[in-house]
C-alpha cells in the first residue's frame, strides 16, 4: 500500500502533465486547471498519509531511513548502475509534505490568478512537470537520480520563468536561470564522478557506509593534497549552491521574477531553491566527517550571502525583487546553519525547520504580492500605498508573513531563526553576529516594503473601475491558509521529528537568549515605520548618507554586470570567436589550399602539350635518355 | 681500334644514322623532310640487323628477314604518311609541320 | 689495308656525309637526293656485306620506291625551289644536344659491351634459302601474310583519305 | 532471420522507384522504409529472443557466401548488439528522412532512389563482416550524398559537395591502404579480410602501429575528428533537409562504427598505442566545437558545429578503452543520430516556412507554429543532455566511464569534455530562445505549424529519443555483450 | 591443318569479315544501315566465338601463341570492337567509306591480335604496326576537318619515331641474344647496362601505344581530332590490346630484369597519374578529357602490372574489360551528343539529365566506374590493381594511387555534377537510336554486373 502511494505521489503530477501537454486546449480547455489541481490534491493527502505514518511508527527510538522501491534504470559497465526508486526518511517525509502542500496552494491560487491566460493549461502541464521532479528529487535514493531530477527542475523552472515567451526579458532570465545553474551542475556532476569512482556506489546509505568506513575515507585519491571526498563534496556543494542561489551563484533568482508570481511562489521562494539546501542536508553524515575546509566553506558562503542579500533587499523598489533577495537571505540562514557542525547536530534540525517555515510564509508573501500586483498593476512600491484598507485579507496575512519573517514570537519564524542562531552561538560567534545583524535588517526591508505597500501614502486609483475586488475567493483561501500556517507553524516539536541522526531532538530554548534577535528584529520594525509609514523624504535623505555605498547596493554590487562581462569578454570574445575564427580561416583554408594548389599544378604543367609534333619528339628521346642514365646510375652497376 | 672494318663499325655507322635521322626529325619543319629522316632511322636499324646476322649470329636468318619487313613497313607507313601529309595540305595548303598545331593544351 | 676495307669506309662515309645534308639542307629536293645518296650508300655496305638479296630489295623499294613516292609528294606539295624556313635556333640546339647525349650514351654502351663480332663470318644466306624460308609454313609464311594485310590495309587506307574530292565550300 | 533481407528491402525498394513511375517513388519509398523499419523490429526481437534462450555467441544471424574467394573477400554479414542499435537508428531516421521530403518535387524518382541507395550501404556496412565488404558498402554511400548535395543543395553547394565528398574518400583511400597493409602483412596462407579470423589470428603490434592510425583517422574523417572535421559544417548546411539528417544521422555513424569494430577491435595494441592521442583530439573537438558552435548565426551551421562537438564524444569513448566509455560511445552515436535528424528535420521545416536559417531573423515562432517548435525545444534539450531524453544517458555514461581511468590525464580530459555541457546549454538556449521565443518576427508571419508527413516524421524520432532516454536499460542490455568482446579483445584475452 | 583454324578462329573469322566487305566494296555496294547491320551481325558471331572453346598450342614454329587466356582477352577486344560499332552507329551511318573504315579498323584488331598472340620479336613488332598504321589512316576519315587531318599527321609521325626507336631496341636485343624468340631470349637477357638500354628502347613503344607518360602527348590530340569511333578504338580496344602484351612480354621476356622494370614501372605509374589528372583537371572538351582521363588510368593500370605476379595478369585483364565497358560507355554518350546535338564541350552536358535520362544515366554510370566509385565495376577493378600492387608491399606507392583516386573523383563529379543540374533553358530532348541504346545497354549491364558477380574475376583467374 505504502510503496504504491510513494510512487504515486509523484507520477499523478507527471499524469496531469503528460494530459495537458499532449490534450492540450482541444481536449480540457479550461477545466484543465481543475484537472492538474485534483491530481495535486491526491497526491498532497497522499503525502500527508505517507508522512503521518512514517513519523507516525515509533517502533524504536530512531527513525530508519528505508529504501521503498529501487530498480535498475541503467547499467554502467563497472558496476555502478542508476536505480530509480524512493528513500524515506525524516527530510524526505517533510519535503513531500511541503512540496505537495504548497504545489496545491499554489495550483489553487493559479486557478484564479492565471485565468484567461492563452496558455492555460499549459502552464499548468509545467507546474505539474516541476511538482513531479521535485517530489522526484526529494525521493531520490541515490546520487544519480537526484542529479536527474535536479535537472528536470532546472528545466521546468526555466519553462515557467519563460512562460510570457514573448517577453524578451522573460527569456532572458529563463535563459539565465537555466545556464547559471547548469554551470553549477557541472560541479555537482563531476562530484557525483569523484563520489562514485571513491565509493563504487551512488546509492545513498551505501555511499554513507563506504565513505565513511576506514578504507575510503582515508585520502584515497587524493588531489592537491586535499582527498577525493572533500574534492568530491565540494564540488556537490557548488552544485547546491547554484541551485540555492547562494553568492555569487545568486544572479539568476532575482531575475526569475520575470515569472508568474505563483511560479515565484512555487519555484522560487518555497521548493526548487531550497533543493540545495535539501541536498547538503542529505548528504549531511558525509558533510560531517568531511575536512574542516569544506564546512567553513558551506557556512561562510551561506552567512555571507545572509547578509549580501539583505542588504540589497533594503534598497530595491520592486517588491518581487525584495521579496526573491529576502528568499536568497533566509536561504543563506538555512545554508550555514547546515555548515556548523556540531557534535549535538542543532544546525541540522534548525536549518531544516527553518526550511519548512519558510517555505510557508515566504510562499505566502509571494502569493499575497501577486494578489497586490494584480490589484495595481504594477511591481513598483511607489505605485503601491495606502493599501490597507482597500485589501484587509492581504494586509492581514502580509502582516502577518513579515512578523514571521522578522522573528517575532509567537510566529513561525521566530522558532526557527532561534534554533539557528543559538547553534552560530554556540558554535560560530562571528556568524552569529552576522546572522543577528542580517535579522536586524531582514525586519527592516520586510516592514519598509509592508508600509510603503500598505500605509505610507493614501491610495488613489489612477486606474479605471475594474478588478477593484481584492481577489477572488480561489486567491485568497490559500492566503488563509497559509496564513494559519505562519501562525501555527512554529509550534511544531520539529527536533521530534528531524534530526540528523534520526533520534528526537529536544531544543531547549531559553528567554534571555532570544532577546537579542527579537529586540534587533524590533529595532529594524521601529526603523522601517519610523521612515516609511508616513510618506516623506526621510529614505531619500538616509539614502544619500549611505552614498556611493547605497548606490553599490541599489545596483545589487554590479555581481551581474560582472557574470555578464565574463561570459561576454571571455567565453564569446576569447573562446569563441578565434574558435570560430580559427575553424573559418586556418582549418577551412588548408583545405582549400590543397585544392588551389592543384588547379596551380595543373596550370603549371600545361606547358608540356604544346601541340608541336617534334616537341613531343624532344620529351620522348629526353624521356629515354634520362631512364636508361638513371638505370645506369641505380641498377647499371658493373 | 683496327681499321679493319667490323661489326663495330657498322654499329657506329648505324647508331650516327640513326641519330643523324633523330635529329633531322626534330629540327625539320617540313612535313616530308621529317618523313625522309623517319626512312633514315629505319634504314640504320636495318643496318644492324645486317650486320648483327652477319657477324654474330651467321646460322639463322633472322636478321636478314627483320630487315625485309622492315623494309615493307617502312614502304607501306611512308604510303600512309604521304598520304595523310597531302590530305593536311589540302585542308592546310601548307605542309608545313607549325600549321598543324591548332590541337594543345 | 685492303682495297674492300677503303670500299667500305666509302661507302660509310658517303651515308652518312649526305645524311647530314640531307636533314640540313634548305632546298627540300636536293634533300631528297641526298636521301637517295644515302639509300644507295646503305644499299652498298649490303653488298659489302655480300647480302645481295637485301641490297637489291634496298634499292628496288627505297630507290625505287620510296624515294620516287617522296619525290612525287614534294612535286605534289611544294612549288620546288622555294627555301624551307630555317631552323629555329633553340629548337636546332635541344635536337642536337638530345641527340649528342643519345649518340654517346648508346656508343659509350655498345663499346663497354663490346661486341666482338666472329673474325670469320659465315657464308651469306642464298636468296634460294631466303625464298624457302619466306613461304615455309615453319618458316616466315605468317609474318608474309601479315605485311601483305598491312600493305593492304594501307593501300585502301591511303586511297580513302588521298582520293577525297574537294570540300563544297 | 536472413540478414540479407536488411539489405534486399533497400535495394528493391530502389529498383522499385526506378521502374515505377515517378508519382509513386515517395510512395514506394515510404513503404520500403517501414519495411525496413518492420525487419529491423524483426531483427531486434529476434536477437533478443536468441539471448534470453541463452545463446551467448557474440555475432548472431551469421553468414557467409563466396564473394571474390580467391582474393579472400567473403560476404560474410553477422550482427552484434551494437550493429543492430545502428540498424535501429538507421531504420528510424530512413523513415523520418522519407516523410520529411515528402513534398520532393525536383527529380523525386533520383531523390527517393538515392535515399534508399544510403539506406542499403549503411545496413550494409553495419552487417559486414569482411573489412572489404564494410569498405566496399561505406563507399556505396558516398556518392549519392555528394548527389544530393550537389542537385538538391543549397547555398555554396558545389564547393560543400566537393568538399564532402573529397574528404569522405580521402578518408576511405587512407582506410583501403589500411586493410591491404592489414592483408599483406599476413602469411600468404592466413591472408583474409574477414575480421572474426583477424581477430582470433591476431596482428603483430609492428603492423598495428602503422596500419591502426590510417584506418582510424580514415574512419575518424567521417565521424569529424578533430582537423578533418571541416567537411560537417559545409556539407551539412548545404545539404536538402533528408540529405543532412542522413549525414549527421547515418554517415557519422558509420564512421563511429567503423573506429570502433575495424580500427580498436582489430588492433587493440594499436588502440592502446594511440588511445592518448585520440583522447586529446576527441576532446579539442568536444570543447572546440561547442564553442565554435556558439559564434554560429545560422541554424544548420549551430547544428552541423554542435555535431562536430557531439562525435567527439564518441571517439572521446572509445580512446578511453574502458567497457562503460564504450558503452558510451555506442550509445551516443545512437542519440546523436536521431537528436540530430530531429534537429535538421525541423531546421528544414522552419526553412521552408521563414525561408531564413538566421536565427537573428528569427523569434516568437512558438506562437505560429507550436508543435514544431515544441520538436525543437526536445531536440534542443536532448542535445544539452537532459535527462528522459537520449542524450543525457549517453553522456553520462561516457563521463562515468571516462572517470573510471585513475589519472589526472583522463580527468582532465572528462572533465573538459563535461564542461561542453554548460556550452552546449548557452549556443542550444541562445538559437532556440530566440527562435522560439521574444516577440514574433517577420518571417513568421502567417505561416501555419506542420503538416501531417512532418508531424509523424518528428513523431517517430521523439519516440526513439525517448525510447532511449527514458528506459535506457534495453539498449545497455543489447549492446553490452559486443562491446564485452571488444573490451576483452582490449584486455588482450 | 584443322589446328590452325581451331587456333586461329578468332584471326580467321575477322579475316572472314574482312574479305566479305571487300568483295561487298568491290560488288555493287550495299546501302551503309544493312552494311552496317551485317557488321554488327558478323562481329557478334566473332565475339561468340572468340569467347568460346578456347585451348592452348602454338603454330607457324612458335609465332603464334594461343591459350585460354589470350582467348579471352581477344574476346574482349572484339567485344569492344562490336560495343563501338553499336554506340558509334551515328557516325559510321554518316560516313561514305564505311567499308574502309571497317576494314582498316578490323585489320587493325587483326593486328591486336596477333600481338597478344605474338611469341617471337618480328610477330610483335608486325603485328604492333598493322595494328597502329591502318588506325592512324583511320584518324583521317574525318576528310573534311582540319583537326582530323592534323591527328593523322601527328598520329603516324609519332608512332614513326616510336616504332624506329624500338627497332633500335629490337636490334640491339637481336644482337645480344640472338634470337628474336621470346623463349630464348628470355634465357639471354642478363642485367647489364646494354640490355637494360635495349629494354628502355623497347618498352618506349609500349609506353607510346599506352600513353604513359612522357610518351603520351600526341594522345590527347588524336583522341580530339580523330573522328569519334576511331578514339574510342584507340582507347579502349588498342590500350587494352597492348596492356595484355605489354604484361605478356614483361613476365615472359624480362623476367630477368624484374628488379629494374619494377622501378620504371612504379615511377613511370606515379608521373602517368599524376600528369593525367592535372591535365583533366582542366580540360573543358570533351573528348580530351576523356583522353587525359584514360592516360590517368593507365597509370592505375600499370599500379597492378607493378605486382609482377599471376594475380597481376587477372587483375589487369579484370580491369581491361570493366575499363572497356566504363570507357565506351562515356565515349559512346560522346558520340551521340556530338552527332546529334554538335555538343563537344563539357560546360554544354550541363542539364543532360533533362534532355536524355537515359544517356544521363549511361554516362554517369561510366564515369563513376572510371572514378572507381562502387557499385559500378570500376571499385572492384581499380581494387584488384591496388591488391596486386600492394602484394609487393610498397604502400608508399599504394597510398599515392589512392590520392590519385582522389583527385580524379573531383574531375569526373564534376562532370556527373553538370549533367544533372538543371539546364538554363529548357532544352529539346534527345532522340538515341535503337542500336545505341543497345551498345549503352551493354556497357551498362557491363558496368553493373562485371563487379558484383564475382564469377566473372573467378573465371578470369582458372584461366590463368
Amino acid at each position: 500500500m505504502n510503496t504504491t502511494n510513494i510512487i504515486l505521489i509523484p507520477l499523478l503530477p507527471l499524469l496531469s502533465f503528460i494530459l495537458l501537454g499532449l490534450g492540450g486546449k482541444r481536449l480540457f480547455g479550461d477545466k484543465a486547471g481543475w484537472i492538474a489541481t485534483v491530481a495535486m490534491l491526491i497526491s498532497f493527502i497522499l503525502a500527508c498519509g505517507v508522512a503521518m505514518n512514517y513519523f507516525g511508527d515509533h517502533s524504536d527510538d530512531a527513525y530508519v531511513s528505508k529504501i521503498v522501491f529501487n530498480f535498475p534504470w541503467l547499467h554502467f559497465g563497472n558496476g555502478l548502475q542508476i536505480n530509480m526508486g524512493a528513500l524515506i526518511d525524516p527530510i524526505t517525509s517533510l519535503m513531500l509534505f511541503v512540496v505537495t502542500f504548497i504545489s496545491l496552494m499554489v495550483h489553487i491560487f493559479s486557478l484564479a490568478y492565471m485565468k484567461g491566460e492563452d496558455r492555460f493549461h499549459i502552464y499548468y502541464a509545467f507546474l505539474g512537470l516541476f511538482t513531479f521532479s521535485m517530489l522526484g528529487l526529494v525521493i531520490s535514493s541515490n546520487l544519480f537520480q537526484i542529479y536527474i531530477f535536479w535537472e528536470l527542475v532546472g528545466v521546468s523552472s526555466f519553462l515557467l520563468i519563460g512562460f510570457y515567451y514573448q517577453k524578451t526579458t522573460a527569456l532572458a532570465a529563463a535563459k539565465k536561470a537555466f545556464i547559471v545553474t547548469r554551470f553549477a551542475d557541472l560541479g555537482f556532476l563531476i562530484g557525483i564522478l569523484v563520489l562514485s569512482a571513491q565509493a563504487h556506489t551512488l546509492d545513498f546509505q551505501q555511499l554513507m557506509i563506504n565513505l565513511t568506513s576506514t578504507e575510503y575515507a582515508s585520502a584515497a585519491g587524493a588531489f592537491m593534497g586535499i582527498s577525493a571526498l572533500s574534492w568530491g563534496l565540494a564540488l556537490v556543494f557548488m552544485g547546491a549552491a547554484g541551485k540555492s542561489a547562494m553568492f555569487p551563484l545568486h544572479i539568476w533568482l532575482p531575475d526569475a521574477m520575470e515569472g508568474p508570481t505563483p511560479v515565484s511562489a512555487l519555484i522560487h521562494a518555497a521548493t526548487m531553491v531550497v533543493a540545495g539546501v535539501f541536498l547538503v542536508a542529505r548528504l549531511y553524515p558525509l558533510y560531517s566527517i568531511a575536512d574542516v575546509g569544506v564546512q567553513s566553506l558551506i557556512s561562510s558562503v551561506g552567512a555571507f550571502t545572509a547578509v549580501f542579500a539583505a542588504v540589497i533587499a533594503c534598497t530595491q523598489t520592486d517588491i518581487k525583487r525584495v521579496l526573491a533577495y529576502s528568499t536568497v537571505s533566509q536561504i543563506g540562514f538555512m545554508m550555514f546553519s547546515l555548515g556548523i557542525m556540531s557534535e549535538d547536530h542543532l544546525g541540522f534540525t534548525a536549518s531544516m525547520f527553518h526550511l519548512f517555515t519558510h517555505a510557508i510564509f515566504k510562499a505566502l508573501l509571494f502569493l499575497a504580492a501577486g494578489v497586490i500586483i494584480h490589484y495595481v498593476h504594477s511591481n513598483e512600491m511607489q505605485d503601491m500605498g495606502g493599501l490597507s484598507k482597500k485589501m484587509p485579507v492581504t494586509h492581514l496575512v502580509f502582516l502577518l508573513a513579515c512578523l514571521a519573517i522578522a522573528g517575532i514570537p509567537p510566529f513561525a519564524g521566530f522558532f526557527s531563526k532561534e534554533e539557528i542562531l543559538l547553534n552560530a552561538w554556540n558554535n560560530n560567534r562571528s556568524i552569529f553576529f552576522m546572522a543577528l545583524l542580517t535579522s536586524g535588517l531582514t525586519a527592516f526591508y520586510m516592514f519598509r516594503l509592508y508600509f510603503s505597500i500598505f500605509w505610507n501614502k493614501p491610495h488613489h486609483d489612477h486606474d479605471h473601475g475594474h478588478s477593484k475586488k481584492e481577489g477572488s475567493w480561489f486567491e485568497l483561501v490559500p492566503l488563509m491558509i497559509l496564513g494559519v500556517g505562519t501562525v501555527l507553524a512554529g509550534f511544531v516539536p520539529f527536533g521530534e521529528y528531524v534530526s540528523a541522526d534520526g533520534k528526537p531532538h529536544h531544543v531547549n530554548m531559553d528567554l534571555q537568549f532570544s532577546l537579542a534577535p527579537v529586540g534587533i528584529a524590533l529595532l529594524g520594525i521601529l526603523l522601517a515605520a519610523w521612515m516609511y509609514f508616513k510618506e516623506s523624504t526621510k529614505p531619500e535623505k538616509t539614502a544619500a548618507g549611505f552614498g556611493v555605498f547605497y548606490k553599490a547596493a541599489k545596483h545589487k554590487f554590479y555581481i551581474d554586470e560582472i557574470w555578464l562581462g565574463f561570459t561576454k569578454g571571455v567565453l564569446f570574445n576569447l573562446i569563441g570567436r578565434p574558435a570560430a575564427w580559427f575553424d573559418k580561416n586556418v582549418i577551412d583554408t588548408l583545405v582549400k589550399g590543397t585544392g588551389s594548389a592543384t588547379q596551380g599544378a595543373a596550370e603549371g604543367i600545361k606547358g608540356m602539350q604544346s601541340g608541336k609534333v617534334q616537341q613531343y619528339g624532344l620529351y620522348f628521346l629526353f624521356g629515354i635518355i634520362i631512364i636508361v642514365s638513371v638505370f645506369l646510375f641505380t641498377q647499371g652497376g658493373r | 681500334m683496327n681499321v679493319e672494318p667490323g661489326l663495330f663499325h657498322f654499329l657506329v655507322i648505324g647508331a650516327v644514322l640513326f641519330f643523324i635521322g633523330i635529329y633531322g626529325f626534330l629540327t625539320r619543319r617540313n612535313l616530308i623532310t621529317m618523313l625522309m629522316s623517319v626512312e633514315l632511322i629505319l634504314n640504320s636499324v636495318n643496318i644492324n640487323f645486317i650486320a648483327f646476322n652477319k657477324y654474330l649470329w651467321p646460322g639463322t636468318l633472322d636478321g636478314a628477314f627483320f630487315t625485309v619487313f622492315i623494309i615493307a613497313i617502312a614502304a607501306a607507313e611512308a604510303a600512309v604518311a604521304i598520304a595523310i601529309i597531302i590530305n593536311l595540305f589540302r585542308s592546310h595548303q601548307s605542309i608545313n609541320v607549325e600549321v598543324a598545331e591548332e590541337m594543345k593544351y | 689495308m685492303s682495297g674492300s676495307t677503303v670500299v667500305f669506309y666509302l661507302l660509310g662515309l658517303m651515308s652518312i656525309v649526305s645524311a647530314v645534308l640531307s636533314v640540313t639542307s634548305r632546298q627540300i629536293f636536293r634533300s631528297a637526293i641526298y636521301l637517295l645518296f644515302t639509300l644507295i650508300g646503305i644499299a652498298g655496305l649490303y653488298f659489302w656485306m655480300d647480302y645481295q638479296f637485301i641490297a637489291a630489295v634496298q634499292i628496288v623499294v627505297y630507290v625505287g620506291g620510296i624515294a620516287v613516292l617522296i619525290i612525287f609528294s614534294i612535286f605534289l606539295t611544294q612549288q620546288s625551289g622555294e627555301q624551307l624556313p630555317e631552323v629555329p635556333v633553340s629548337r636546332a640546339v635541344a635536337g642536337a644536344l638530345a641527340v649528342m647525349a643519345g649518340l654517346a650514351l648508346v656508343l659509350v654502351l655498345m663499346d663497354r659491351n663490346g661486341f666482338t663480332g666472329l673474325s670469320d663470318p659465315g657464308p651469306a644466306p642464298s636468296i634460294s634459302a631466303i625464298g624457302e624460308k619466306m613461304l615455309d609454313i615453319n618458316g616466315y609464311a605468317l609474318p608474309f601474310e601479315v605485311v601483305s594485310i598491312l600493305l593492304l590495309a594501307a593501300m585502301i587506307g591511303c586511297i580513302v583519305i588521298a582520293m577525297r574530292k574537294k570540300p563544297q565550300v | 532471420m536472413n540478414l540479407l533481407w536488411m539489405v534486399g528491402a533497400p535495394l528493391l525498394t530502389g529498383l522499385a522507384i526506378v521502374l515505377a513511375p515517378a508519382r509513386y517513388a515517395r510512395l514506394i519509398a515510404l513503404g520500403g522504409a517501414i519495411l525496413q523499419m518492420a525487419l529491423v523490429m524483426g531483427l531486434y526481437f529476434s536477437f533478443t529472443h536468441e539471448r534470453e534462450v541463452g545463446n551467448v555467441f557474440p555475432l548472431l544471424f551469421e553468414k557467409q557466401y563466396q564473394w571474390f574467394p580467391s582474393l579472400g573477400f567473403s560476404l560474410h554479414i553477422g550482427v552484434d548488439g551494437i550493429a543492430v542499435a545502428m540498424m535501429m537508428l538507421t531504420a528510424f531516421v530512413v523513415v523520418a528522412g522519407v516523410l520529411v521530403s515528402w513534398r520532393m518535387e525536383h527529380m523525386k524518382k533520383e531523390f527517393f532512389f538515392f535515399l534508399t541507395l544510403l539506406a542499403f550501404g549503411a545496413y550494409g556496412f553495419f552487417m559486414s563482416m569482411d573489412l572489404m565488404v564494410m569498405f566496399f558498402f561505406l563507399e556505396v554511400a558516398v556518392i549519392p550524398k555528394y548527389l544530393f548535395i550537389s542537385i538538391w543543395g543549397s547555398g555554396n553547394k558545389t564547393y560543400s559537395a566537393n568538399k564532402l565528398a573529397l574528404m569522405l574518400m580521402g578518408g576511405s583511400a587512407l582506410i583501403l591502404v589500411g586493410i591491404l597493409g592489414l592483408y599483406f602483412s599476413l602469411p600468404p596462407e592466413s591472408r583474409t579480410f574477414d575480421m572474426a579470423k583477424l581477430a582470433e589470428t591476431g596482428i603483430g603490434f609492428e603492423i598495428q602501429r602503422w596500419v591502426f592510425p590510417l584506418v582510424f583517422v580514415g574512419f575518424g574523417v567521417f565521424t569529424a575528428l578533430f582537423p578533418f572535421h571541416t567537411w560537417v559544417p559545409d556539407g551539412h548546411s548545404s545539404a536538402p533537409t533528408a540529405g543532412s539528417m542522413f549525414l549527421a544521422g547515418i554517415s557519422m555513424k558509420l564512421g563511429g562504427y567503423g573506429c570502433l569494430r575495424a580500427a580498436t577491435y582489430l588492433m587493440p595494441e594499436g588502440a592502446r598505442e594511440y588511445a592518448n592521442i585520440i583522447i586529446v583530439l576527441a576532446s579539442i573537438a568536444i570543447i572546440y566545437g561547442a564553442f565554435a558552435t556558439m559564434m554560429q548565426k545560422d541554424l544548420k551551421y549551430i547544428n552541423a558545429y554542435s555535431s562536430i562537438s557531439h562525435c567527439g564524444f564518441v571517439l572521446l569513448g572509445i580512446g578511453m578503452l574502458t567497457k562503460t566509455a564504450i558503452t558510451g560511445a555506442v550509445f551516443q552515436m545512437v542519440s546523436h543520430g536521431l537528436m540530430t535528424a530531429l534537429f535538421f528535420a525541423i531546421i528544414g521545416m522552419v526553412y521552408e516556412r521563414t525561408h531564413t536559417r538566421l536565427v537573428e531573423q528569427m523569434g516568437g515562432l512558438l506562437k505560429v507554429m507550436p508543435f514544431i517548435i515544441t520538436a525543437m525545444f526536445i531536440a534542443g534539450f536532448c542535445s544539452l543532455g537532459l535527462p528522459g531524453l537520449s542524450g543525457f544517458v549517453a553522456e553520462m555514461t561516457v563521463f562515468v566511464g571516462s572517470w573510471e581511468t585513475q589519472d589526472v590525464f583522463h580527468r582532465t580530459a572528462t572533465v573538459i569534455g563535461a564542461m561542453s555541457i554548460v556550452v552546449t546549454a548557452v549556443y542550444i538556449l541562445r538559437a532556440v530562445g530566440q527562435v522560439a521565443m521574444g516577440p514574433l518576427a517577420a518571417s513568421g508571419e502567417g505561416v501555419e505549424d506542420a503538416r501531417w508527413y512532418e508531424r509523424w516524421s518528428v513523431i517517430i524520432l521523439i519516440a526513439g529519443i525517448l525510447a532511449m532516454g527514458l528506459a535506457p536499460f534495453w539498449l545497455y542490455e543489447l549492446v553490452s555483450p559486443g562491446v564485452d568482446v571488444i573490451v576483452n579483445q582490449l584486455a588482450g584475452e | 591443318m584443322f589446328e590452325y583454324l581451331h587456333l586461329m578462329k578468332s584471326e580467321a573469322m575477322v579475316l572472314l569479315i574482312i574479305f566479305i566487305l571487300l568483295f561487298i566494296k568491290l560488288g555493287k555496294g550495299l546501302h551503309n544501315d544493312t552494311l552496317l547491320s551485317v557488321v554488327q551481325l558478323l562481329l557478334l558471331c566473332t565475339v561468340v566465338i572468340s569467347f568460346g572453346f578456347n585451348d592452348t598450342g602454338r603454330v607457324f614454329n612458335g609465332m603464334f601463341l594461343h591459350n585460354t587466356l589470350i582467348g579471352f582477352q581477344k574476346g574482349i577486344l572484339v567485344l569492344a570492337v562490336y560495343i563501338i560499332s553499336l554506340v558509334c552507329s551515328n557516325w559510321f551511318r554518316q560516313t561514305e567509306h564505311l567499308a574502309e573504315v571497317f576494314v582498316l579498323m578490323l585489320s587493325a584488331l587483326l593486328g591486336m591480335f596477333l600481338l597478344i598472340s605474338a611469341d617471337n620479336l618480328l610477330m610483335f613488332y608486325l603485328s604492333l604496326e598493322l595494328s597502329s598504321i591502318p588506325v592512324a589512316a583511320l584518324a583521317n576519315f574525318d576528310l573534311n576537318r582540319r583537326k582530323s587531318s592534323e591527328a593523322a599527321m601527328k598520329m603516324i609521325m609519332n608512332s614513326a619515331l616510336a616504332s624506329g626507336i624500338m627497332l633500335f631496341g629490337i636490334s640491339l636485343i637481336y644482337g645480344l641474344t640472338g634470337s628474336l624468340d621470346f623463349a630464348q631470349i628470355w634465357g639471354q637477357v642478363k642485367t647489364e647496362p646494354i640490355h637494360m638500354m635495349a629494354f628502355v628502347f623497347f618498352f618506349a613503344a609500349f609506353a607510346f601505344k599506352l600513353s604513359v607518360v612522357p610518351f603520351h602527348l600526341w594522345t590527347a590530340d588524336v583522341y580530339e581530332g580523330a573522328p569519334v569511333p576511331v578514339t574510342a578504338f584507340l582507347s579502349a580496344v588498342s590500350k587494352a590490346a597492348v596492356t595484355f602484351a605489354m604484361v605478356n612480354v614483361l613476365a615472359k621476356v624480362f623476367a630477368n630484369l624484374s628488379g629494374s622494370w619494377y622501378v620504371l614501372v612504379v615511377a613511370l605509374s606515379v608521373v602517368t597519374m599524376l600528369v593525367g589528372n592535372l591535365f583533366a583537371m582542366r580540360q573543358d572538351n570533351i573528348l580530351r578529357f576523356l583522353a587525359f582521363s584514360s592516360i590517368a588510368q593507365v597509370g592505375f593500370i600499370l599500379v597492378g602490372v607493378s605486382g609482377q605476379n599471376e594475380q597481376a595478369t587477372v587483375a589487369t585483364t579484370y580491369f581491361m574489360l570493366v575499363y572497356v565497358f566504363s570507357n565506351l560507355a562515356a565515349f559512346g554518350v560522346a558520340a551521340v551528343l556530338l552527332s546529334e546535338a554538335g555538343i563537344t564541350r563539357i560546360e554544354q552536358l550541363k542539364g543532360l539529365y533533362a534532355r536524355s535520362p537515359f544517356l544521363a544515366w549511361a554516362l554517369s554510370l561510366g564515369l563513376f566506374s572510371l572514378a572507381g566509385v562502387p557499385p559500378a565495376a570500376g571499385f572492384f577493378g581499380k581494387m584488384f590493381l591496388l591488391m596486386a600492387g600492394a602484394s609487393k608491399g610498397n604502400y608508399i606507392f599504394i597510398g599515392i594511387a589512392t590520392l590519385n583516386m582522389i583527385i580524379s573523383l573531383y574531375y569526373y563529379l564534376r562532370v556527373v555534377r553538370l549533367v544533372f543540374t538543371s539546364p538554363d533553358k529548357d532544352v529539346a530532348s534527345l532522340q538515341v537510336s535503337r542500336p545505341v541504346i543497345f551498345g549503352l545497354g551493354i556497357c551498362i549491364a557491363g558496368i553493373i554486373f562485371t563487379g558484383v558477380v564475382s564469377w566473372i574475376y573467378d573465371h578470369i583467374q582458372s584461366l590463368v
